[in-house]
C-alpha cells in the first residue's frame, strides 16, 4: 500500500512533480460514461515531459472528456490518471490540480468577462490562491513586467484595459492563452486554440506553442491540420474514447483508419 | 394647540390588516360622532392615521412618530401583543396615552395604558366554568397558536382545572404557528382524544387566520359542536363573517360583547357602523365595543380633567364609568382594566353568536393571574399611595416598574 | 440663475464622482459622517423649538435605516460581487440582534415587572425556575457581543461549508438560505426555545448602564452605527478592489475558470459568506437597541428578500448603491406610511416596478448613465448585456 | 313548586314508559301542556320537556325535534303558539306550522322568540332522533342510531334494540345489535363464560365505545377474572393494532393531501419560474386572484352553490391568466434576459395587488361557501375517513398536473417554451415568436396558479394574504423538484407532503416542519440540482 | 437578393460597423472574410435582425427589412447558422429541428427527408439531447435546423469552427450542392481560406467595419490577402 493513500494527511501538502523517469502523464485505463454512453473506453496514454502532443480525433471522440478527468472536472468510473511519478490526480479537485501545475484552456474561450484583459492576466499570474493571499496581494513590478510581456505576446496590447466582455471570439481566444502563459504550468492542455483564427493567427500560435515545448509540456487538441502538421511531433488518434493510432504526422496522415474515420478520402 | 389629535395606530397592511383594519375605522366613526356633537372642550377632534403594516419594530417607530412628531395626546392602537409590547417602552418614555382594545393575556399594567379588551379572568376562566357546569365536561383541549396570549391563557387554565380536580391525563395542549393551515393531523388527535367516552371540549386560543381551516377541517372530519364543542376566545363576529358557518353552528366563544345582543345602544352602534362603512353586510365584534368604551371613557375623562395633558387624564380615567353595549355599565378600575360582563355565544348558521350563558354581573379585569405563581401576589394600582402597575401584596412594594 | 447652474453642476460633478468607486465612495462616506454628526449636534446641542432641531425620533430613525444599510451592504458584497443571491440574510441580522437582545434584557435586572433578577420576564410568567444554559454570560458586554458574531458567524460557516462545498449554486442556493431563515422563523416562534417566542425580546433598560431612552445614548448609538458602516463600507470596498475582489467578481462570473486557474472557489464563497453574514450580524446588534424590539419576524423570508429589492433598487454590485437604495426605500415607506397610510403599498410597489423596467441597474446605474458620454466602456457592457440573452449575474441557471 | 310539578311528572312518566310507547302515535293532550312549558322553561330546563314529549309523544314529535335542533323553531310572544320559522330569500321570517307545515305567514322580528337550545340540548335532541329512527328510519338512519346508542346502553335502550332486532333486519344491523349485547354482557353478565365469549365479539371491533369498554374492564381494579381480563387485554391489543394500521392510512392520506395542496402551490410556479426564469413572487397574488375569482363567481349565483366551483375553475384560469399576459407585456418584457431583475419588480406587483384587493373587497376574508358535495367525509370505518374537500382537491391536483403536461408535450408551446429560455435570440432566429410564447406561457402559469387558488379557497382563508402564505413553500417545492422539472415538482410536492405528516405525531407541527426544511437544506447539498435534476452537458 | 446600405452599429459607445455597404445576389455563394473583430458576427446578427442598427438601410429582394424583427426574417426565408452553433441545449435534435417548422410558407408538418439525406448523423441521434451531441454533430444539427424553414438565404457564421476534416469536407460539399442544385443564396463567413476558395464563389473582405474589397473568388489574390488578412 502506498503511504498517499493509507496516510494522505501524512504528505506534504505541495509536491512538485516528480519526472524522474521522464514521463510525465500516465492515464491507464480510463473509462467515462455519461448516462450509458461510454465517453472513454479502456483509454491508455503517456505524455513525456517536455514533449508537444498533438491529439486529434473525430468530433465526440473525448479529447475534451481527456482533459475534463486530467483536471478533475470529470470523474472516471475505472481507472488510473498519475501526473508525473508522484501525484495521484484522481484524488485531487480542480484547483489543486490547477495550482500543482496544469493548466488548461477551454475550447469554448472562458474568460472573465467583467475583467479587463490586464486583470484577467493579473489573476492567472502563478502564485498563492490563497484567500488570504488574495486579499493583500500587490502586484510587483515582475508581475506587472510579465504581463506586460503575455500581452505583447498575444497581441492585446492596446485592448489591455478593455472589459474582456467585449473582445471578439478570436480575441477572447487569444486572451485564454494567455492567460495560461502567464501562470506558467508544467502542462498544458489547449483545447482548439486556432478555431476561428484567421491562417497567419494560426501560424503564430504554432509558433509560440513549439517554443513554449521543452520547458513545458504542451498537450494540444485540433482539427486544423495544417496548423496539427506545422506543430507536431507525436500525434495521437481518439476514436470511440480509446486510442486508434499514434506516431508522427506522415504515420497518422496514411494509416487507413485514421483516413476512414477522421480524415476523410484525399488530404 | 387648534385641535385635539387622535392617534390611530393599528396595521393597515400586512397579516394584522384582516383585523385590525376595522379598529381604525372605528376609532375614525367615533372622532366623527364626537366632532358632531361639538368636540372636546370645545376643540375638534383630529384623527391622525398611520400604518405600522404588521411589522413590529415599526409600531414602536410609529409610535414615536405619532408622539413627537404629530404631539397626538391620544393613541388607540394595537392588537396583537407583541405590537404593544413594542410600542409600551415608547409610550411610557415619551408619557403618552394609549388605549388597547384587544383581550390579552394579562400580566402587565401601565401608567399610560388603558386595557380595555378582557383579561384572562373576563373570558377563559368564565368560559371554562361554564363548560364544567352546563355542559359536564371532562376532558380538555387547549388548543393555541404559539405565542404568548395562549401560552398564558393556557397556564392559567391547566392551573385552574388542576385547582378543579381535573386529571393531567384529560388534558391536551397543542400550540401550531401563526396562520397554521394544515389542520388535518391535529383535529385527527383532537378527535381521538375525545373518544375516550368522557365529554370532551376544545378551548381554542387559535388566532385570527388559522381559524377559518381549523374550523373547516372540525367540520369536514365530522366533529360537530355536540360531540366535541369548541369555545375560541379569538373568533368574533369578524372572523366569521370569513367562514361558511354552517358546520360549525353551536361552537363557541366568550367575549364580554356580542353583535346579537339585544339592547338599544347596541341597536344604535351597530346602524352607526353599518351607516359608517356603507355596507349592510358588515359586522360588528368585541374589540370594537372595547374602543367604543375606550374612547367614550377617555372623552368624558377629558371632559372631567378639563385638559388632554396626560397625568391628569390618566388620573381622571380611573373611576369613569360608560354604559356598555351589552346593557349594563363599564367601569375603569384602578388597574387600568375594565369592568365588564362576560358572555357566552353559540355561532349560528348566519355568523352571529346567540347567548348561551352570561355572568351575573360585571367581572373586574385582573391585571395579575391569581393562578399564575409569579403573578398570584400582585396587583395593580395607580392610585395614590401605590401608584403602580406592579404592587407585590407580601413584600409591600413595588417591583421594577415602579417610579 | 447661475446659482442654480451651480448647483447643478456641482451635483453633476458629485454625481460622476460617485461613479468612479475610489473617489466616489470616498464622498458617502463623507456625506453620511457629517450628515450625522450634524444631526447630533443639533439634537444634543440646539433647544427644542430651533428650527434646526432634530427630533429624537429622527435620530432614531436615521440609525434604524443605517442598520438597514449595513444589512443591504453585507448582501450586495456576496450578491453584487459574487453572485450568491442570499434570500436568508435576515437570519444573520437576527441572530445578531438576538445576541445583544440578550445582554439588554440580562441588563433589565430586577426591574422586570415581576422583579426577578436572574430570569427574564417571559421566562417568570411561562413558570421557567431557570435561566437556560444558553444565556448564561449574555450579562457580560463582551461576552453577548463575542456570541452576536460567533453565532450567525459559524452558522454562515457551515451553511456556507456545506453548500459551497457540494456546489450548490444559483436558486438551489438561494431557495436553500430562505429555508434557513424560514426554519429558524419556526423555531424562534417556539416559545420553548427561551427567546420569548413571537413578543421576542423588548422592555430594554439600559446599554452598558447608559439609559437607552436618554438623548444621549440614542445619539451616541447613532454614531457608533455611522462609524461601524463607514468602517464596513471601506473594509468591504477595500476587499472588492484588492485582488481578493477581483477572484470572487471571477468566479461569480466564471467559476469553473477560476477553479482551473487553481482558486479554491469554494473558500473564497465560504469566507466572504462568513464576512457578509458577520456584517449583517453587527447591523443586527446596532438596530436592537435602537429599535428596542427584537423578534422571530426579523427571521421572515419577506423580510430578507426585502432587503435583496433595496440592494436591486440602489444598484447592486456597487456596495454605495445598496446604501443608497436602503435609506431610499425604507426612507419611502417611513413617509408613505403616514402620509397615505392606506395606499403606500401602490406608491412603494410602483416604485419597484418602474425602477427594474426604467433603470435596470438601479439607482447606481442611473448615475452611472449620468456620466456615460465621457465612458464608454462600462456602458458598452451594459448594452451587452441588455442585447444578449446570457442570463444576467447570479443564478444564471435560470435560463440553462 | 314548579319543580317540583315537574319531577313528578317526569316520575310518572318513567312509570309508564312501556304503556307509553305502545300508544304514542296519537299527540294525547299532555302533550299540549308540554308544549307550552317548552316555551316557559329555562335552558337548563327544557332538556327534561323534551325528555318528557319524547315520551309522550314519540314519532309524532319528529318534526318539533327536528325543528328545534335547526334552530328554527321559535313561539308567538302574545299568544306562546309553536312555529318553525324560516327565512325567504328576502330576509323576511316566514312562519310554519311544526306539525302541519302550514304557512302561518310573515312575521314580524319582535312578535315572535327563539326557543334557544344550545350543545347540551342538541345532543340530547339527536339521542332521541336516534331512538326513533331506530324504529322508523331508513336501514342507514338505523345503523347511525344503533352506533349512537352503543354509548348509552341502558336497558330501555337495549329493549328498543331488541324489538328491532326482531323485525326483519339486515346482517349488518344485526351484528351491531349483537355487538350491543355482547357489551352489555360483558358488563353485567357475571358469568366467565359469557364475558368471555362476548369479548370473542367485541374484539378487532374499531367503534369507540367498545374500546373504551374494554379498556375499563382492563383497568378496573375491581375485575378480578384474570381470564377476563387477559381475554381483553387480547382483544384491545388487536383492536389497537388494526388502528395503528389505519392510523398510518389517515397519515398517508393526511400527507398526500398536504402534498396535493403543496403540488397546487407550486405547479403554476413550476412554469413561471422553472420553464421560463421568471423569479415571480407574485404568483402567491396569482393564486389569491383565483380564490377571489370564486368568491366573485359565488356571490353571482347564490343559488346554484353546488355549480360554482366548475364555473369557477375556468374563470379563475381566465381572470389570473390575463393579469399574468398583462404582468408579462407591462413589465417582465422589459425584463429580458435579466432574470434577477423579475424578483424585483414582480415583488413590487405582488404588493399591488394585494393592497388592491384590500382595497377593492376589504381587508377582511371572504366567505367562500363549501358546496355539499365536497363537505363531510367518506367513512370507510370508525376510526378512518377521508373528508371529502381533500380527497377531491387531491384529484383535482392530479388532474391539473396531467393537463397541465399534456399542454406543455403535444402543444407547440411547450417546445417553444423551452426554446426560447434556453436561446431565446437563436429561437427568434428560428422563427419563433419569442413575444407571444412569454405571454402565453407567463399566462398559462399564472392561469393555473389562479386554478390552484379555487381549490385553495376550499381549504383556507381568502384574504389578502393568501398569496404571501403560499409562496415561501412553491418555491422549496420546484427547487426541491429541479427547477424546469415538472415531475420534479409532483413527486416533491408529496414527499414533502408525507415526509411532514409523518413526523408530526411524534414531534407536532413546527417541529415537524423545521426538520422537513433542515433535511431539505441537507437534501440539497447532496443533490445541487434536486430531485430531478437537469442532465448533460448544457446543464453544467 | 439582399442589399445593405449605410449600415452603422454600435456597441453602447464604441462603433462596430461604419457605413457598411454589401449586396448579395440571388443564387450565389458569398464569403465574407476579415481578420479577428472586424465586425463580420456584428454584420451577421444586423443582417438576421438579432441587433439593431444605429442607422442604414437593409433591403431583402427589394424590400426594406431593417425595421422588422428577427422572426419576421426567418418567415421570410433567412436561415441562420450562428458562430458556436447555438443549439437548444435541452432539446432533443428533433425537437431542435421541429422548432423551425412553423416559420415555413408552405405549412409543412414534419421535418422534412431532405435534412436526414444531407446529414444522416441526425437521423441516428434523433432522440438525444442537442447539448450532448459532439461538435461537429452540433454544426451539422443546426446546419439542418436552419434549413427546416425552407431558406432563401443561408447565413453561415464560421461553421467549421472546430469540426472535423472529413466533415468539414461533407459541410462544404453540402453547401455547394444546396447552392448549386437548389439555387439557394449562400452566405457565409469564414477564415479559413482553402474552403473559401473551394465553396465561395465571390467573396467580400471586410476591415475596421466596412467591406473593402469585392470580386469573384477567383480574383483573390496574395495581394489582398497580404493587405486584409494577415495580422
Ligand atoms: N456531461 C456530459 N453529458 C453527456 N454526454 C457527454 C457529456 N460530456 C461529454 N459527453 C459526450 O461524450 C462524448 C465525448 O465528448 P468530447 O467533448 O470529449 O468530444 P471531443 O472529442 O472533445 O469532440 P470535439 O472535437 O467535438 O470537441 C460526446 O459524444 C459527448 O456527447
Ligand atoms: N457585446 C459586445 N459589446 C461590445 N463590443 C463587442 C461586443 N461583441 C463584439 N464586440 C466588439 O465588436 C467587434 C466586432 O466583433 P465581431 O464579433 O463582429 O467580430 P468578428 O469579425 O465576428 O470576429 P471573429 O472572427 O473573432 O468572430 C470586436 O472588436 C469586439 O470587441
Ligand atoms: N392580545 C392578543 N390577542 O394578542
Ligand atoms: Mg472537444
Ligand atoms: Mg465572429
Amino acid at each position: 500500500m502506498r503511504r498517499d493513500t493509507a496516510w494522505p494527511f501524512l504528505v506534504p501538502r505541495r509536491r512538485s512533480v516528480d519526472v524522474s523517469k521522464q514521463v510525465i502523464l500516465y492515464l491507464e485505463d480510463l473509462n467515462v460514461s455519461f448516462d450509458g454512453f461510454q465517453a472513454l473506453n479502456n483509454l491508455n496514454l503517456y505524455v513525456n515531459d517536455g514533449e508537444l502532443r498533438c491529439l486529434i480525433g473525430a468530433n465526440g471522440a473525448g479529447k475534451t472528456t481527456l482533459m475534463d478527468v486530467i483536471t478533475g472536472k470529470t470523474q472516471c468510473d475505472s481507472g488510473s490518471a498519475w501526473f508525473g511519478q508522484n501525484i495521484d490526480l484522481l484524488a485531487h479537485d480542480e484547483a489543486e490540480i490547477a495550482q500543482m501545475g496544469i493548466g488548461r484552456k477551454f475550447q469554448k474561450p472562458t474568460v472573465f468577462e467583467a475583467h479587463t484583459v490586464f486583470h484577467n492576466l493579473e489573476l492567472s499570474l502563478q502564485g498563492s490562491k490563497g484567500v488570504w493571499s488574495a486579499l493583500t496581494a500587490k502586484l510587483s513590478s515582475s508581475e506587472r513586467d510579465r504581463i506586460d510581456e503575455v500581452l505583447k505576446v498575444i497581441g492585446l496590447e492596446k485592448l489591455r484595459f478593455q472589459l474582456a466582455g467585449a473582445l471578439s471570439h478570436g480575441q477572447k481566444q487569444w486572451l485564454e492563452i494567455g492567460m495560461l502563459l502567464a501562470a506558467e504550468p508544467r502542462l498544458l492542455l489547449i483545447d482548439e486554440p486556432v478555431a476561428g483564427m484567421i491562417a497567419e493567427e494560426a501560424e503564430r500560435t504554432a509558433e509560440l506553442l513549439t517554443s513554449l515545448a521543452g520547458k513545458h509540456t504542451v498537450i494540444v487538441v485540433e482539427h486544423d491540420m495544417e496548423f496539427v502538421r506545422s506543430i507536431a511531433r507525436t500525434v495521437t488518434v481518439l476514436h470511440q474514447g480509446s486510442v486508434l493510432a499514434e506516431g508522427t504526422m506522415d504515420q497518422v496522415q496514411n494509416n487507413p483508419d485514421v483516413i476512414e474515420v477522421y480524415l476523410g478520402e484525399e488530404v | 394647540a387648534e385641535t385635539i389629535k387622535v392617534g390611530v395606530l393599528h396595521s393597515l397592511s400586512g397579516t394584522m390588516a384582516i383585523s385590525e383594519t376595522t379598529l381604525k375605522d372605528t376609532v375614525l366613526m367615533m372622532v366623527d360622532a364626537q366632532n358632531r356633537k361639538g368636540g372636546l372642550l370645545g376643540k375638534k377632534l383630529e384623527a391622525v392615521v398611520v400604518d405600522p403594516a404588521s411589522d413590529w419594530p415599526l409600531f414602536a417607530e410609529k409610535a414615536r412618530e405619532l408622539l413627537t412628531k404629530e404631539k397626538v395626546d391620544v393613541i388607540f392602537g394595537c392588537w396583537t401583543s407583541v405590537s404593544r409590547k413594542s410600542v409600551l417602552p415608547v409610550v411610557e418614555e415619551l408619557n403618552g396615552l394609549m388605549f388597547y382594545p384587544v383581550q390579552y393575556e394579562g400580566e402587565e399594567s401601565s401608567k399610560n395604558v388603558f386595557y380595555t379588551g378582557a383579561a384572562p379572568n373576563q373570558q377563559a376562566i368564565p368560559a371554562v366554568d361554564y363548560l364544567m357546569s352546563d355542559l359536564e365536561v371532562e376532558r380538555w383541549v387547549l388548543a393555541g397558536t404559539d405565542y404568548v396570549y395562549p401560552r398564558t391563557t393556557n397556564k392559567i387554565l391547566e392551573a385552574y382545572l388542576e385547582s378543579r380536580g381535573v386529571d393531567k391525563k384529560d388534558i391536551m395542549i397543542n400550540y401550531t404557528p401563526f396562520g397554521h393551515s394544515d389542520w388535518q393531523s391535529i383535529v385527527s388527535d383532537i378527535k381521538k382524544f375525545g373518544s375516550a367516552g368522557k365529554n370532551t371540549a376544545v378551548v381554542s386560543t387559535i388566532n385570527g387566520d388559522a381559524n377559518v381551516p381549523f374550523y373547516k377541517e372540525l367540520a369536514n372530519q365530522g366533529i360537530s359542536s355536540e360531540d366535541i364543542p369548541v369555545v375560541a376566545f379569538s373568533v368574533g363576529e369578524e372572523e366569521l363573517s370569513g367562514i361558511d358557518t354552517g358546520p360549525l353552528v353551536g361552537h363557541m366563544a366568550a367575549w364580554n360583547y356580542f353583535q346579537g345582543i339585544d339592547s338599544e345602544a347596541n341597536e344604535y352602534f351597530v346602524e352607526q357602523w353599518k351607516t359608517f362603512i356603507g355596507d349592510e353586510k358588515r359586522v360588528t365584534n368585541d374589540p370594537m365595543e372595547a374602543t367604543y368604551i375606550g374612547f367614550n371613557m377617555w372623552a368624558k375623562a377629558v371632559e372631567k380633567a378639563g385638559t388632554t395633558e396626560v397625568d391628569a387624564v390618566e388620573q381622571a380615567m380611573i373611576g369613569i364609568e360608560f354604559p356598555n353595549l351589552s346593557g349594563g355599565v363599564a367601569r375603569m378600575n384602578k388597574n387600568h382594566h375594565l369592568s365588564k360582563p362576560v358572555f357566552i355565544g353559540e355561532i349560528q348558521d348566519d355568523g352571529q353568536f346567540e347567548v348561551v350563558w352570561e355572568t351575573d354581573g360585571v367581572v373586574a379585569g385582573d391585571a395579575w393571574s391569581d393562578f399564575l405563581p409569579g403573578s398570584r401576589d400582585l396587583i395593580a394600582d395607580w392610585t395614590a399611595p401605590i401608584k403602580c402597575g406592579n404592587y407585590n401584596t407580601e413584600a409591600q412594594a413595588c417591583g421594577g416598574q415602579a417610579e | 440663475m447661475s446659482a442654480a447652474r451651480k448647483f447643478w453642476t456641482s451635483l453633476f460633478n458629485l454625481l460622476t464622482e460617485l461613479r468612479q468607486p475610489g473617489r466616489g465612495s470616498s464622498w458617502l462616506v463623507g456625506i453620511l459622517l457629517i450628515t450625522t454628526i450634524a444631526m447630533s449636534a443639533a439634537n444634543l446641542l440646539l433647544p427644542a423649538d430651533s428650527p434646526l432641531y432634530v427630533s429624537t425620533y429622527t435620530i432614531t430613525l436615521m440609525g434604524k435605516y443605517l442598520c438597514f444599510a449595513m444589512l443591504a451592504m453585507a448582501v450586495d458584497i456576496i450578491w453584487g460581487y459574487c453572485g450568491i443571491l442570499s434570500l436568508g440574510h435576515g437570519a444573520f441580522f437576527a441572530l445578531g440582534g438576538y445576541g445583544m437582545g440578550m445582554y439588554l434584557m440580562r441588563q433589565i435586572g430586577d426591574r422586570g415587572v415581576y422583579g426577578n433578577p436572574d430570569l427574564p420576564d417571559f421566562m417568570v410568567f411561562l413558570n421557567w425556575q431557570e435561566l437556560p444554559w444558553y444565556w448564561f454570560g449574555m450579562d457580560q458586554f463582551w461576552f453577548a457581543v463575542l456570541m452576536a458574531l460567533a453565532v450567525p458567524g459559524l452558522l454562515a460557516f457551515v451553511f456556507g461549508w456545506l453548500a459551497f462545498r457540494s456546489r450548490v449554486t444559483g436558486v438551489y442556493l438561494s431557495i436553500m438560505t430562505q429555508a434557513l431563515t424560514y426554519a429558524l422563523m419556526l423555531a424562534f416562534f417556539r416559545n420553548e426555545m427561551g427567546f420569548g417566542g413571537n413578543n421576542g425580546l423588548t422592555d430594554f433598560k439600559d446599554i452598558l448602564g447608559f439609559d437607552l431612552q436618554a438623548d444621549g445614548t440614542r445619539v451616541a448609538l447613532l454614531l457608533v452605527t455611522t462609524l461601524l458602516l463607514v468602517i464596513a463600507f471601506l473594509s468591504s470596498r477595500a476587499i472588492v478592489q484588492s485582488r481578493l475582489g477581483r477572484v470572487i467578481v471571477a468566479v461569480r462570473d466564471t467559476e469553473a475558470r477560476a477553479r482551473f486557474l487553481g482558486y479554491r472557489t469554494e473558500r473564497y464563497k465560504v469566507w466572504l459568506f462568513v464576512y457578509s453574514a458577520l456584517i449583517a450580524a453587527v447591523a443586527g446588534m446596532l438596530y436592537v437597541p435602537q429599535v428596542g424590539i427584537i423578534n422571530p419576524g426579523e427571521f421572515s423570508p419577506l423580510n430578507s428578500i426585502e432587503v435583496v429589492v433595496w440592494v436591486a433598487v440602489g444598484g447592486r454590485g456597487t456596495l454605495y448603491g445598496a446604501i443608497v437604495g436602503a435609506l431610499l426605500v425604507n426612507y419611502a415607506k417611513t413617509r408613505l406610511t403616514a402620509i397615505m397610510p392606506d395606499a403606500w403599498l401602490f406608491a412603494l410597489g410602483a416604485l419597484f416596478v418602474i425602477v427594474t423596467v426604467y433603470l435596470p441597474s438601479g439607482l447606481a446605474g442611473l448615475l452611472q448613465r449620468f456620466g456615460g458620454q465621457q465612458n464608454g466602456k462600462s456602458a458598452s457592457v451594459e448594452a451587452e448585456r441588455e442585447s444578449s440573452n446570457k442570463p444576467s449575474i447570479g443564478m444564471r441557471e435560470v435560463n440553462a | 313548586m314548579k319543580q317540583l310539578l315537574l319531577s313528578g311528572c317526569l316520575l310518572f312518566c318513567l312509570l309508564l314508559v312501556s304503556t307509553t310507547w305502545a300508544q304514542s302515535e296519537s299527540a294525547p293532550a299532555a302533550v299540549d301542556g308540554l308544549l307550552q312549558q317548552l316555551t316557559e322553561a329555562s335552558l337548563r330546563e327544557v332538556g327534561s320537556v323534551v325528555e318528557q314529549l319524547e315520551r309522550t309523544g314519540g314519532e309524532s314529535m319528529r318534526p318539533l325535534f327536528e325543528t328545534m335542533l335547526a334552530g328554527d323553531l321559535y313561539y308567538h310572544r302574545q299568544t306562546g303558539a309553536l312555529m318553525a320559522v324560516d327565512k325567504n330569500a328576502e330576509g323576511d321570517r316566514i312562519g310554519r306550522d311544526v306539525f302541519s307545515g302550514a304557512d302561518l305567514g310573515v312575521q314580524s322580528r319582535r312578535d315572535i322568540k327563539k326557543i334557544r337550545v344550545n350543545n347540551r340540548l342538541r345532543g340530547q335532541l339527536r339521542d332521541t332522533l336516534a331512538r326513533l329512527d331506530l324504529r322508523h328510519g331508513s336501514t342507514a338512519e338505523q345503523r347511525a342510531a344503533v352506533l349512537a346508542i352503543l354509548d348509552e346502553l341502558t336497558e330501555q335502550n337495549m329493549r328498543l334494540l331488541q324489538r328491532v332486532a326482531d323485525t326483519d333486519v339486515n346482517g349488518e344491523l344485526r351484528e351491531l345489535i349483537g355487538l350491543a349485547e355482547a357489551m352489555v354482557q360483558l358488563r353485567d353478565s357475571s358469568d366467565r363464560v359469557v364475558r368471555i365469549a362476548a369479548i370473542e365479539t367485541m374484539s378487532g371491533r374499531l367503534e369507540n365505545p367498545v374500546r373504551n369498554q374494554l379498556r375499563r374492564v382492563v383497568n378496573d381494579e375491581r375485575e378480578s377474572d384474570a381470564a377476563v381480563k387477559a381475554a381483553a387485554q387480547k382483544a384491545l391489543d388487536r383492536i389497537d393494532g388494526r388502528m395503528a394500521f389505519f392510523g398510518s392510512m389517515e397519515q398517508l392520506f393526511f400527507g398526500l393531501s398536504l402534498g396535493s395542496v403543496l403540488l397546487l402551490a407550486g405547479i403554476g410556479l413550476a412554469i413561471t419560474f422553472g420553464v421560463m426564469g421568471v423569479i415571480n413572487m407574485a404568483h402567491g397574488e396569482m393564486i389569491m386572484l383565483g380564490a377571489y375569482t370564486t368568491y366573485v363567481i359565488q356571490q353571482l349565483m347564490p343559488n346554484a352553490i353546488e355549480y360554482s366551483l366548475l364555473v369557477a375553475v375556468p374563470a379563475a384560469f381566465l381572470v389570473s391568466g390575463s393579469v399574468g399576459v398583462a404582468i408579462e407585456r407591462g413589465v417582465i418584457r422589459h425584463l429580458q434576459g435579466r432574470p434577477l431583475e423579475t424578483l424585483l419588480a414582480t415583488f413590487g406587483i405582488s404588493l399591488i395587488l394585494q393592497q388592491a384587493v384590500r382595497s377593492i373587497f376589504s381587508p377582511l376574508n371572504m366567505q367562500v361557501v363549501t358546496p355539499a358535495w365536497m363537505s363531510g367525509s367518506l367513512q370507510i370505518n370508525p376510526v378512518f375517513s377521508i373528508t371529502f374537500n381533500r380527497f377531491y382537491i387531491l384529484l383535482f391536483a392530479l388532474a391539473v398536473f396531467i393537463s397541465l403536461v399534456m399542454i406543455l408535450k403535444k402543444s407547440s408551446l411547450g417546445l417553444n417554451v423551452r426554446a426560447v429560455s434556453q436561446n431565446r435570440n437563436m429561437a427568434k432566429a428560428m422563427g419563433v415568436r419569442t413575444e407571444l410564447v412569454d405571454a402565453m406561457t407567463f399566462g398559462l402559469g399564472s392561469g393555473i396558479a389562479g386554478v390552484a387558488g379555487v381549490a385553495l379557497s376550499q381549504l383556507t382563508n381568502v384574504g389578502p394574504n393568501l398569496g404571501q402564505s403560499y409562496i415561501i413553500d412553491s418555491f422549496m417545492v420546484v427547487v426541491f423538484g429541479g427547477v424546469g422539472n415538472l415531475l420534479g415538482t409532483l413527486v416533491g410536492g408529496f414527499s414533502l407532503g408525507v415526509a411532514n405528516k409523518f413526523l408530526e405525531p411524534a414531534t407536532g407541527a413546527v417541529l415537524a416542519n423545521i426538520i422537513v426544511l433542515l433535511c431539505l437544506i441537507l437534501f440539497i447539498q447532496k443533490r445541487p440540482k434536486g430531485l430531478f435534476p437537469q442532465r448533460g452537458r448544457a446543464a453544467e | 437578393m439582399i442589399q445593405i446600405e449605410k449600415l452603422n452599429q454600435k456597441y453602447g459607445g464604441t462603433q462596430i460597423l461604419w457605413d457598411l455597404n454589401l449586396e448579395v445576389e440571388q443564387g450565389s455563394c458569398t464569403c465574407i472574410m476579415g481578420r479577428n473583430g472586424v465586425g463580420k458576427t456584428t454584420l451577421l446578427k444586423c443582417l438576421m435582425g438579432l441587433l439593431p442598427p444605429s442607422d442604414g438601410r437593409i433591403l431583402f429582394e427589394g424590400k426594406p427589412i431593417e425595421g422588422s424583427a428577427a422572426q419576421a426574417r426567418a418567415k421570410l426565408g433567412i436561415g441562420y447558422v450562428p458562430q458556436g452553433r447555438d443549439i437548444f441545449p435541452l432539446l432533443t435534435v428533433e425537437e431542435n429541428l421541429l422548432i423551425g417548422l412553423p416559420a415555413r410558407r408552405d405549412g409543412l408538418k414534419k421535418v422534412p427527408e431532405k435534412i436526414f439525406e444531407l446529414f444522416p448523423v441526425l437521423r441516428d441521434m434523433l432522440h438525444r439531447r442537442g447539448g450532448d451531441l459532439s461538435g461537429g454533430q452540433q454544426q451539422q444539427l443546426a446546419i439542418g435546423r436552419a434549413l427546416v424553414i425552407d431558406p432563401k438565404v443561408l447565413i453561415l457564421d464560421e461553421p467549421n469552427e472546430g469540426i472535423q476534416p472529413n466533415i468539414v469536407r461533407q459541410i462544404g460539399d453540402v453547401v455547394t450542392r444546396l447552392n448549386e442544385e437548389d439555387g439557394l443564396t449562400v452566405i457565409l463567413v469564414e477564415q479559413k481560406l482553402g474552403f473559401a476558395r473551394r465553396v465561395g464563389k465571390e467573396f467580400r473582405l471586410m476591415q475596421k467595419g466596412s467591406v473593402v474589397a469585392a470580386d469573384r473568388m477567383a480574383n483573390l489574390d496574395d495581394g489582398l490577402i497580404r493587405q486584409y488578412l494577415a495580422v
